[in-house]
């Protein structure tokens, strides 16, 4: 299920001349799921004895948005290039933010209220860090990752979110 | 020339599809597949105006050329997370 | 093993006019423990429909400090005066986040690599709050939380960790 | 008066158990509290000026009276988390 990707390879070629033991080294793990993200699973795929924090984040569906109901919410993707977008984020996080582990499991489908459309778990040596990546990933994903979400209210009334942005 | 497109979201439900055939000339820019896109599903221009386009499941600039690519696809605003 | 905490006290009476249903619920729950810290037990305390966003934070005992490689931790307590500063510090992050849930664990006595020594988990209905709340309690708890931490080296030696601070 | 002091981390080490009884004067501030304990245990004289007091499990300023108190504990600096 996971994607295991390659190092940092920006890094190793913009850095010839260091040893190669002292390259930045990072786990990143990405996918997108069509069923329940199985939480107790992923625990063991940020550990690192290195690093002294470790956190998560999970978006659930919510029952209210404004004044309306949600019954349940509905996620498309287009799955090859979500998960490259995924991945391509997990690097920058982890080079930018000097992370030891990141995963990101995005579910689609139909998400019911209370269970989770995205898991994001991350790794560092001190929590700053950790602390910074979880909401810089999150911005980017809701940016950049070509998913979507059909809000299906409890009136039966149903709605694709289409944020509008500025086109880059 | 003729090319498949990749929908999504509303934009595939307003087209009745996940892909749509359409005409563009044979230098076409992605900025001239979404045109051509609000010509054949009217009632999404004004979403076509925030959606930009993939080639081979990168994002480009409205200005660059669809040639050589092998799966175009038009990405409307998205709300995944 | 938890301590329920009564609700937001001050909120509700500076808001006497407003009606009961109106007031902010939220539930906080906080203890010392001295064993591993079961995680999966904790997930469900923190659900609550009207949270989208869930964000738990494990501190870990890291091998590496600086130079020094770090056998284990061992953590004291004054354990009554540490959980009410818990309890008080959860009930202020729910009242300035707007938390809809918060769970705060600490482990005493020895905490191996790679366990954790402190879990945090909370659930807002955005994820702005919980962003916020979880780098926040950390810092607080680390200043205010009468726990402390004792470091047992590779090497043998061992020292107690006190951060010297200014004196309020 | 005779008081007993909760003593914690590298301080109970120091002074060699977690409750120390110290005489103070009657109407004896936490600075007292404090002041006598550089006495008793001099080696943890640095630690004891960045020490807070805490009565009844909650923190006092040094000016603070302890007249009543049914627990004083000494807060080195701490390092949970």
């Amino acid at each position: 299920m996971q994607r295991r990707l390659p190092g940092p390879k920006k890094l190793q070629s913009s850095l010839l001349s260091v040893a190669v033991e002292q390259v930045p080294k990072f786990s990143c793990q990405v996918c997108l799921v069509q069923k329940p993200i199985d939480i107790a699973q992923l625990q063991p795929l940020i550990s690192d004895h290195d690093a002294g924090a470790h956190g998560w984040f999970y978006g659930v569906t919510r029952r209210r948005t404004g004044d309306k109901i949600t019954a349940s919410l509905s996620y498309q993707a287009h799955p090859v290039m979500a998960e490259k977008e995924l991945a391509r984020l997990a690097n920058e996080a982890a080079n930018r933010f000097e992370l030891k582990c990141i995963v990101i499991v995005h579910r689609t489908g139909e998400v019911p209220v209370g269970e989770a459309s995205i898991v994001i778990g991350c790794s560092s040596p001190h929590r700053r860090q950790t602390f910074a990546a979880l909401p810089w990933l999150m911005d980017e994903i809701k940016r950049e990752v070509p998913i979507w979400k059909r809000e299906t209210y409890t009136d039966g009334s149903q709605e694709w979110v289409h944020p509008i942005t500025e086109v880059t | 020339m003729q090319i498949n497109v990749l929908l999504f979201a509303s934009l595939r439900d307003a087209a009745g599809g996940d892909v749509i055939e359409i005409e563009v000339p044979e230098f076409a820019t992605a900025a001239d597949v979404l045109s051509e896109l609000k010509d054949r599903v009217p009632e999404s221009a004004t979403l076509l105006s925030s959606c930009r386009v993939a080639l081979d499941c990168r994002y480009v600039s409205n200005a660059t050329s669809i040639a050589g690519a092998k799966e175009i696809a038009i990405i409307p605003p998205v709300s995944g997370g």
